[in-house]
């Protein structure tokens, strides 16, 4: 019996964190950005998945923080890592090397393609709108073993041509991604605010797969600056248990509480 | 290997045009120096760092840089870096000409830089743009296998400055938490400052730490808290609560000009600096 | 990550004709899994190491080798290897393949197989006839400046043994002390077996120290001993006399068949070996 | 007053030793190799150059070993470092980027243009000694500002050619190396047991700059498997004084007593 509500009571954001934790299995090799990626990689890790590794670029390898990180290299980061090694280490030896399960990735634009553009809006010599760029999601994007893309859907954000392509997902579709000699499988999900969009097989390109019960297939086609493709068999995902919800809202009262604690140098 | 205030520190080895990297991933990003080559109106810098943040924006916004080398620039967790947003979308101050990368590309060019290799080499910039707005990155062919692997070219700034928790007397450093590419660009640069939380008889380094001899060491300022609003592990932790702050601060001109001259040109040194936001009730 | 017996562990990762890295350079060289290696009669191995001392002396004179890939060997501030030089020499008890490197050449390619790129560069072999014996040593022109650099392919083992002071119940692993190049040799490759002094409940292992997540390892093995005569800092010192020693065990032919005879074949696994050794007046 | 004598209070290692120490200035950095190298090198920060920063290939920055090392990684070199670093970062970041100012090395074999062989005597396929290979030579001699090497003259250890060159002095003279890319300034000096030899401007070629007042040039000569030059104006090298021949006994009984202490295993 479940709760179907225009206003239901929960976040989009809740939605879409908890829909991204349980993608992520006990074990799994995590590679975590910040915001939502952080927050569903360790809800995941307070329900589900207790012996997932959750990795961040700052070189914290096995982080098991109490808090949601403000920053990638927050101190709580570092205090609960099972090692701490240098930045260049990091993207040689573990995630170049291949040893990523699940790089997980935010943008500000997505193609059909689930290629991602965190750099610029307009033309990258006059841009609109200067984004801080690309950081580790490049090699990310090529290395981890599968990707998953979390981003809110709408006519702006997904796009039918990137004004820069930051990370490479499926290029020009097609299996175009597997000549150009990136080991990782690419973009396996995009999970928005409307559903979870996956490549579909030889084209490559992201059809939408599962929607939330409190919109339809019709929203997300609306929401989609390209013809979206619709499965035929599309998912109804199951809503936030109590749990889920209890969980996740604790860990961000938690994180609330100690990013507005007061810092005093020692004078 | 002299133990300096900051100020001689920054006298004596930043010059104008010269290529800067203050490094620091989050961790022991050297603030007080930044705000020193702000006081002290350098001009012209080719400013290094793989994450641009609130010290760059500082820098930028304040007119002291003319080039940015980096790989990710924003206000990590909040939003956008304004100022250096500003001095590329509208060169306000001035024009700023950039050199883009990925951190992993950053990264090899740092490590090929302390090893003083001409370029480094990655699986990387695979089917992205910034291969080809950014010049630097180019290929090499790999003589055993063919595949065509990307190349940055190494790093070597003039200067690196970094904050680290605490030297000794004979001016060896220890670095410990969160590395970021702190070694690296230490090692690449041809002079390398240190600002540091305190001067100890004994670091007390565990055998593998990262400690930097004192003869790699150009020149050590000991300056308490020198990394806030980022963190020294084991002295005070990151607030957050500033680079919320500072997103309002730094979003319009005028504001962001007021708090430099305030707090920077206003203030003889970090301390001055320090006690300035204290007595406006905004301070550490 | 289980934690098995060592004699376990070789038969279950370790077959004939794999190229095996046992590395630790002069410090935790894993001599018990060397010694296991020959009791469980491995044949045609690709031995890899920077250093091959005693623990390939050994190996390679009681055959379990067809190739090696090393930058020096000789028995540390004693002399020559006898059964490697005699293998070398004269094909005795088999023929022995050689690859040859300098220091900075093997350091370069572990290196690059940590790292899974498909080879490394350096500023080496310049002037020297190693370029010319081995055909693994080529050139890459630098993209940026036309410098000619050495590489040398990546060093990506089927299984790197490495000895370390701890483990912990999850199967974290923590080294320190002298390095090596022992974490670049594990992370390169595809299985990694490690045998250590105690397994503990916490590492308790500084941030930055030396660790090896339980789920980069194969296997783990407790041999409390398993380095000597080599040593395991924090738990025993170099046993200088043994190394002299060996020299006249190893010297002669059937004197060192004896030994192997003896004390490795001869007995069940390395607390066999130990307990003879000591039975003999001989032991540490 | 000098003592003259035929077989003098010192042994030819101990004038060796000597000899180099007083080469080695205070606050140089040193790579230093194993034996003799290891010895003078300590000597040299026991006397004059109490600030000399030791780094040996196995890791270990600014090591002041209470007694010399068997082997290139003795515990005692960590124990009393500054501090230790994976061996792949010594030959990168501290050799190859030009921070050592001299790299001390033996060899089997030396030529003319100061050329190593430690690699084999005989046909490399076919050799009648194998050694032990180069190890961390070939990059030594490529990249210390300036290299000493310490070797017994005799004509089969100074010949005229070598059976294998392990490390690039001057190659084949007259300044090929410069040509090669090899940054150091290379061997600087040869210090044998019958004086120093040095490599003259324009050739590279060495000649006898130096003497013990225990031989004679012609003994040097005799001693070498090339007609030897021996320089016009010939040094003659002050015999080891009392306080060095003191510190630099005491510290290989030290080292004696060190190394014959029986180890045992904690069982």
């Amino acid at each position: 019996m479940t709760v179907r509500a225009a206003t239901p009571p929960w976040t989009a954001d809740e939605m879409m964190t908890v829909t991204a934790a349980r993608m992520l299995w006990n074990g799994c090799v995590c590679f975590v950005g910040i915001g939502l990626p952080s927050a569903a990689a360790n809800l995941a890790r307070l329900l589900h998945a207790p012996q997932i590794v959750l990795i961040y670029e700052s070189g914290t390898i096995g982080t098991r923080p109490e808090v949601l990180p403000l920053s990638i290299g927050d101190g709580e980061l570092a205090e609960t890592a099972g090692t701490v090694v240098p930045l260049p280490e990091i993207f040689a030896y573990w995630l170049q090397s291949g040893r990523i399960d699940v790089g997980f990735l935010g943008a500000a634009q997505v193609d059909r393609f689930a290629n991602l553009n965190s750099t610029v809006i307009g033309p990258y010599d006059r841009p609109q709108v200067r984004l801080p760029g690309a950081g580790g999601a490049p090699e990310i994007a090529a290395h981890a073993r599968q990707v998953f893309v979390v981003l809110k859907q709408s006519a702006r954000s997904f796009v039918p041509k990137l004004d820069f392509v930051s990370s490479g997902g499926f290029l020009t579709g097609g299996g175009a991604r597997r000549l150009c000699g990136a080991p990782g499988a690419g973009p396996q999900a995009v999970i928005t605010d409307y559903g979870i969009l996956k490549p579909q097989p030889g084209s490559d390109e992201l059809a939408l797969v599962a929607r939330y019960e409190t919109v339809t297939a019709a929203d997300a086609v609306k929401a989609t600056g390209w013809p979206l493709v619709v499965a035929e068999q599309l998912e109804v995902l199951a809503p936030p248990t109590a749990a889920e919800l209890e969980v996740l809202r604790a860990l961000h009262a938690r994180t609330q509480i100690a990013h507005s604690r007061p810092v005093k140098l020692p004078v | 290997m002299p133990v300096v205030t900051l100020g001689e520190a920054i006298a004596s080895y930043v010059r104008d045009g010269d290529s800067v990297a203050l490094e620091g991933f989050t961790h022991l990003i050297p603030f007080a120096a930044g705000q020193e080559i702000i006081r002290q109106g350098r001009r012209g810098l080719h400013l290094i760092r793989m994450t641009p943040d609130l010290v760059y924006d500082q820098m930028v916004g304040a007119g002291c840089a003319a080039r940015l080398t980096f790989s990710w620039g924003g206000n990590p967790g909040v939003g956008s870096a304004h100022r250096i947003r500003e001095a590329i979308e509208s060169g306000w101050p001035q024009p700023l000409a950039i050199s883009e990368h990925s951190h992993a590309g950053m990264a090899a060019a740092y490590t090929a830089g302390a090893a003083r290799l001409p370029f480094g080499i990655l699986r990387g910039y695979i089917g992205t743009d910034l291969a080809t707005v950014n010049p630097a990155v180019r290929a090499v062919t790999c003589p055993y296998t063919g595949e065509r692997l990307a190349t940055v070219p190494a790093l070597n700034p003039d200067v690196t400055i970094l904050h680290a928790q605490k030297a000794d007397r004979a001016g060896n450093v220890l670095i410990s938490g969160i590395l970021g590419a702190q070694k690296e660009a230490g090692l690449a640069a041809r002079k390398l400052i240190v600002t540091v939380e305190e001067v100890v008889d004994d670091l007390g380094a565990p055998m593998n730490a990262v400690v930097l001899p004192h003869w790699v060491v150009t020149a050590i300022a000991c300056v308490p808290g020198g990394a806030w609003p980022s963190y020294a592990r084991g002295y005070y932790s990151r607030d957050n609560a500033f680079y919320i702050a500072w997103d309002e601060v730094s979003r319009d001109r005028a504001r962001f000009t007021d708090w430099i001259a305030r707090y920077v040109l206003g203030t003889p040194d970090f301390n001055g600096f320090l006690a300035r936001l204290r007595a406006d009730g905004v301070g550490p």
